[in-house]
């Protein structure tokens, strides 16, 4: 998982799975981002293969926790596993997804 | 079922041991024909695995030290079905709520997703403390060849 | 020895197992604080792991259809070990030759592998025909902090 | 496994791994080359994290078989384990090895 900062938006790239193993470790670097409120957080999935129901709980909990201090979540790059589990759970209505990185970034300097 | 093929795995269930069980069940089963180009079935039946040692990691056993658990997977011409054997809390599936999806939670998703993916969710409790889960999906012979 | 972690797994020995199996390998330890960082010494593991299921394959179970090996992984706070048990062919590992490595043929550098990278290779054969093979390699305790 | 000509040099890119899995087919692929007489062949390993002595078997009787009808073989890209397992079996005395593909390719055309 590397988090960076580019323009007032902070990006998250996190690694090959997002399962239970680091669901804790996404969950309290996000909890302590959406301590400043407003915060504008890119998760970039580009990484990503593999995602299971702790990674998209701990997906839940981020966008909960940064909307809760005035602050917005988009997701980018979901895998094909990530899109199929998305919709599955239909939490694609939920995040705001994007194909590319660009996309996600962008709709936040655009509104 | 002559061309059965079956792998035995015991381990603590630890949650060091989810990651390289994950890639076993993916790894093996992309080199059977069954499976060969069919990584949507793969990353399915990776994710139930997935979540069935998770659940057992986090509710069978609540308590720092884990417990055993044992696996078996199972390649049959038709089918295919992982086996998870702990000795840990036991727990009623009937008794679990679908989830609400329209109001998405952190957690709860796990055995709905798992039955999403499988076609059967089989849980017992043996009188000797075994709790014993089988997921078990079917797929057409030569699975690989038709999608 | 209180934080040992040890792994059982029990499969035909067919060639199809091995990636499964090494990768199985791989991931564990590089998941243990022993070995990271430490990919020289993973690649190490994998290797012997690698060379001794391989052989087990060919040179134990010579037939088309291969019998069963039961494979032990324990990790102590000092050492590793690898346990193979098959129930083919038992062989004298003393009685095979080192390869003259000026003269590179084929064959007959897996052993010679496996010595290089590990610190034992022990090998019997029980009166019930299973034989029993066990790699240990010793590490310094925190090898991973200071390589 | 990929293989491809370039200039009258054919390149073979093994995959992830140069196991026993492998092994035969990489034997065979190679036999048929040949053939085929003062072949000349570049095998580039930078797909290729891991070797064993199987795929070391393999190596060296590609070369055999390549030297027998004239041709030759070199080896581009070793990854870390296979620069040390070409080390501990002192391989690297028998193989031409290169850091990247253009410089096997090259040893080639020089010559
Ligand atoms: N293998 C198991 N052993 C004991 N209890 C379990 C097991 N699997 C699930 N449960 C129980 O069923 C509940 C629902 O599980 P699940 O749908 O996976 O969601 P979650 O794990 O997020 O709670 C769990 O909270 C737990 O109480
Ligand atoms: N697990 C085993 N069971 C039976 N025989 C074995 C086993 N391992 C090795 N051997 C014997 O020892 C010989 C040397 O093995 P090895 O050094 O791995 O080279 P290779 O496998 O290339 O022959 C083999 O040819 C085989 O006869």
């Amino acid at each position: 998982m590397e988090i960076q900062e580019r323009d007032g938006i902070t990006i998250i790239t996190t690694d090959e799975r997002l399962d239970a193993v680091v669901a804790p470790q996404l969950k309290d670097a996000v909890n302590k981002l959406a301590e400043r409120s407003e915060t504008k957080l890119v998760i970039d999935l580009e990484k990503t293969r593999f995602i299971d129901s702790s990674g998209c709980g701990a997906l839940v909990a981020s966008l909960r926790a940064l909307i809760k201090s005035n602050g917005d979540m988009k997701i980018a790059n979901p895998s094909p596993q990530a899109k199929t589990l998305f919709q599955l759970t239909r939490l694609h209505r939920v995040f705001e997804i994007f194909d590319d990185l660009e996309g996600a970034v962008e709709s936040f300097t655009a509104s | 079922m002559d061309d059965q093929i079956s792998v035995r795995i015991e381990v603590p269930a630890e949650m060091i041991l989810l990651r390289p069980l994950d890639h076993f069940v993916r790894i093996f089963l992309g080199q059977l024909p069954e499976f060969s180009s069919r990584d949507d079935l793969i990353n399915d039946l990776e994710l139930a695995f997935d979540e069935a040692f998770t659940n057992i990691q986090r509710h069978a056993y609540t308590s720092e030290k884990k417990g055993p658990v044992s696996i078996e997977i199972k390649v049959g011409s038709g089918s295919l079905e992982f086996k998870f054997e702990d000795r840990g809390q036991s727990f009623d599936p009937s008794s679990v709520q679908a989830p609400n999806l329209d109001k998405p939670s952190e957690g709860g998703l796990g055995i709905w997703l798992i039955r999403q993916v499988m076609d059967e969710y089989l849980y017992h409790s043996e009188a000797d403390g075994r709790n014993v889960l089988r997921l078990i999906k079917h797929f057409p012979r030569g699975a690989g060849n038709s999608p």
